[in-house]
């Protein structure tokens, strides 16, 4: 039995590549991101509200760490196998060293349905690792040395709807807690996976948009669309295995590492390295990552969770 | 003819939603007077761009001003943002009602 | 007691009489009735995954044929009787004898808050009856020999918003069953009833905005929007009753004879049959017959029903 | 423990003063305040239809008369005291006489949290006051003499989203009953408190965007801000203390007369005031007042109104 | 050239969206054929109108037709809103497939 | 003067929402550069189209070419369209950064 919220993208996809007469409006596809986006952060912070948590600290900043990182690794790939031009393989390491909301819901949607648990401060790490792939990315396009406007960047960034609706949202779980955020729950909380599934249809017709552009720059994107979530899954999985997370929590740091951000670095990749071709990296996070996560790489997280488990717990 | 108007140019910037406050920044400093912006979608060089969602749409501003201010930002425009995004820049000549509200900040 | 999302539409009839200063944004009419028919169909698809359906083929095949016998009815009644233009009485003929998907939602609360249930297929006949209508009004308004370009029209049709929609709830709500969509059912299902009212308001005000047409084109098309329904309500009455259908069903089948599209077949005429005037079917459909049903024809079909039950029955 | 709502605020607030890449879709807004208008109406008119009401037309009668008075209290402050211009001073006058059906929202959560009911009829006398204000409004800004089309003004007022919601919500759940209004409950009550969480980040944006106004327009508007509402709150705690009201609609009723409103006057007046500044009238009513009340006010006029029932009901 | 066009104005007002369907009644008023409205923002003389909300959006009108008609329009909407409103207005020469559907009504 | 500028036209055409896709694909195939789309409501000779839902909402389409692709699509539009669906279409000179851009696919 397949998930439903899955079948939605599903739907999606094939209505997208049939050229079906169907789209979600702007506004609802905004909608549901900022509910998303509350209710991850809520959910977040109430978790939080409920219990000490200790070695935050440190558990951010290796997490912080794997975020420089992946595009160490991503960089050099896309640069010297794929011989992309520098602005592009910059860009779409900065992608792919961050994380994708999306795919962090469904992992949870997938976690709650077969009742596995995982640690408090996940949303907390999400918004973590939004950041510093953005960073690594720029210094690979621009070097130390040219200007980038850093300032401007920090507010695109740490601004951004994303940052602040995650943030938010911890914010006040943690200030509301268990008990206060009750009244508020059958919006944010009832109706997620049905949001969600909303979410993935449009995130299907979006994916099969961007088909298009991979049969045209040809099989390297599409390899490396794979390889490097599998890549990230596993570093994200051992970093989880040194952090002695719980199963949940190591599937779903493999995933966070494993996901490709199409919302937050695009944006702030069109500002600091503007030659860099946003068709590209699209294309890549969208067209081949993000399918290939919920379709195949979340199932296959969580089974490589349960047995690195088995294999450092026994 | 009993309504005083004066020859004025319409500046029209299409380009990536993204942009959207920089650009008008950047037109504001080149002296225009006011902006209209819309929301759009469109193809050109650059692909379709279709509005479907947050970085995918486009913007349509309009400055009415004089052509001085017109032709300077154009150029600003075109040197600052031209080469790396998705963008056309068009002038046409208006008639404007009350001149005095269109001239340079 | 009236139901009170009847009294939504009434509001909106209201409103929009009286030029009150309300609409709901397209984007939320939009999202209204996506909705709508994700629900319907998901509805369907986990009835259908319930229970074998025995006899599915010959119950599609008798619906097709009254899809397309309804508007050999309705095309002589207007060319003739109303002295209509050829496109205009063969356009009007294909709205009729196609469905209203929120005709069909109002009949399916009617029956909830009645606890009376139906034919778990009904979804399914619904999206069925769609499309003949549209091919026997092509043919009315060009004939055969004329080129209709029937490939775009195709995907007009099978590709429009509501067959996709319709559908895909459908397979998705089969493919999850009870057990897999019940994580969405707070959005999709809970929800139902009050979308519905939102969405009877915004056709209220839409039903408000036709009567200024109908002033205008005279009583033949206003009693043609009461009569042609009637009849087809007993036409469905009694192809219900051959079909074996329980009275829930009977009522249902009865509705959906009854109703008149306004959303896949307008667009299709647009298409195939532009020369129609669309103000014309509009007017009748949205003006007349929407009402019409929602306020006297559901409980109306529902006593039909009842009685011809007992007639075949006993 | 602060309520998530108020939270939902100051989160709104703190973004837009950082000037983040956040607003909600102009489409959702509308969607957002047509939720809470119908909410407040239907729960209203359940209510109603559930007890038989008293000495409804002298509750009416004194809060329509309130409703006159605050404004001639508030025109001369502003007037004389603050040497407004005339038009600005009528229109702001209008603005606090009249109420806010945002404040509403948040004041009736706040007591639905603390389990302290209220009087039926508060939708009701919060529709009526919607009015009488403007009237007083334009009266100062015009005089008698000089000719207001108060036909086209009495349209856009009776017939302008807010009363025509109001009203058509009190009359669908009156009509309905609680009975009647189950099926709708989900979208409409379940989820009143999360709409209005979602309606509050926005205000708090809003608000945001009206504080630069102040700061220009100098001390004047902000203290009138706050001591008008002030006063305002003692007004109406003293009327419901002498129409016998409980507690909570005692504080409810001082919560109307303390909120400013900022949809029905403001449209009024631009259309029949337009030499007023719109500008300066909303900067005090979201940039202050909304603030002031939702964060600070409600909880002292539940105070006040707790110790003032005591005082003259012991 | 197979094209028949014939030279008309577009007069396009931008102003406050609460002021739409007065704005209308008033063009139609004065002769106006037809009408195309769009929803934009702006900012102006009177500040940014940023169309976040209910009241503080901007409308943009065109309305192509004949000189004569454009100007007896514009005089109207001069002297009856732009004092209090926050609007501007231009005109622009345009050449129309099908003349006579913009003749005044 | 700095900024190199061409003379082209601004074709618009403003018609049905339900057009998009065919207007859109007949514009190409008369060799249009690019296109921008705008969602607009209206009125004209077929009566008040107000965007309220799905069917009865207009586009504006706005199409920057030479004269000669311009008269081209306007004599096709006009031949496929104009008869049928509630249509209007304007000519107007517009200036271009980039002329490159524009000349016909
Ligand atoms: N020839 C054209 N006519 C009208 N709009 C155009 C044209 N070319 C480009 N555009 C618009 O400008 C945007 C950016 O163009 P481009 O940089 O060519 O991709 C497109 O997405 C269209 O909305
Ligand atoms: N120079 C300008 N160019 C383009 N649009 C303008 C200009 N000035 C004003 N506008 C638009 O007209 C609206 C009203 O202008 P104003 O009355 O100057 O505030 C603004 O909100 C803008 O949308
Ligand atoms: N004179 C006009 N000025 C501006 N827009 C118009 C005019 N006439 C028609 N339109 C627009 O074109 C659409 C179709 O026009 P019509 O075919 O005349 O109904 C209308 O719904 C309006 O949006
Ligand atoms: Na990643
Ligand atoms: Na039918
Ligand atoms: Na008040």
């Amino acid at each position: 039995m397949m998930d439903p919220i899955i079948l939605f993208f599903v739907l999606g996809v094939t209505a997208g590549i049939l050229r079906a007469e169907l789209r979600l409006p702007t506004a609802i596809y905004e909608l549901v991101s900022i509910l998303l986006l509350l209710t991850i952060g809520l959910k977040g912070g109430v978790e939080i509200a409920k219990q000490p948590l200790d070695a935050l600290l440190p558990q951010v900043s290796a997490v912080l760490l794997m975020g420089f990182a992946l595009p160490l690794v991503a960089f050099p790939a896309l640069f010297w196998l794929g011989r992309m031009a520098r602005a592009d393989a910059a860009s779409i390491a900065a992608h792919y060293g961050s994380v994708s909301v999306g795919t962090y819901a469904v992992a949870t949607a997938f976690l709650a349905s077969r009742n596995i648990g995982y640690e408090a401060q996940m949303p907390l790490l999400l918004t973590v690792l939004e950041v510093p792939a953005i960073i690594v990315g720029i210094l690979f396009a621009r070097g130390l040395s040219r200007g980038t406007d850093w300032r401007a960047l920090g507010r695109e960034v740490f601004l951004g709807k994303s940052i602040v609706l995650l943030l938010g949202g911890l914010l006040i779980g943690w200030a509301a807690g268990p008990e206060g955020v009750k009244p508020i729950e059958p919006l944010f909380f009832d109706l997620f996976q049905g949001v969600l599934a909303l979410f993935l249809l449009e995130m299907g017709l979006i994916t099969a948009s961007h088909l298009g552009v991979l049969r045209r720059h040809g099989v390297f994107l599409a390899a490396f669309g794979v390889l490097m979530p599998l890549f990230g899954s596993v570093v994200g999985t051992l970093l989880a295995g040194l952090l002695g997370f719980s199963v949940g929590g190591m599937m779903l740091l493999a995933t966070l590492a494993a996901s490709a951000s199409y919302i937050a670095v695009p944006a702030a990749m069109r500002i600091s390295v503007p030659e860099a071709n946003p068709t590209l990296s699209l294309a890549a996070s969208l067209g081949i990552t993000f399918p290939f996560n919920v379709l195949i790489g979340i199932p296959l997280y969580l089974a490589m969770a349960q047995w690195w488990s088995s294999v450092i717990g026994g | 003819m009993s309504v005083n108007k004066t020859d004025y140019r319409l500046l029209t910037i299409i380009t990536e939603a993204a942009l959207e406050s920089r650009l008008i920044d950047a037109l504001e400093q080149c002296g225009a007077p006011g902006y209209t912006i819309m929301d759009v979608r469109g193809k050109g060089d650059r692909g379709v761009r279709s509005a479907g969602w947050d970085q995918s749409g486009n913007i349509r501003v309009d400055v009415v001003c004089d052509e001085v201010t017109a032709n300077r930002a154009l150029a600003h425009v075109r040197d600052r943002f031209y080469e790396n995004y998705a963008m056309i820049a068009t002038l046409s000549p208006v008639e404007v009602l009350r001149p005095e509200k269109f001239s340079p900040r």
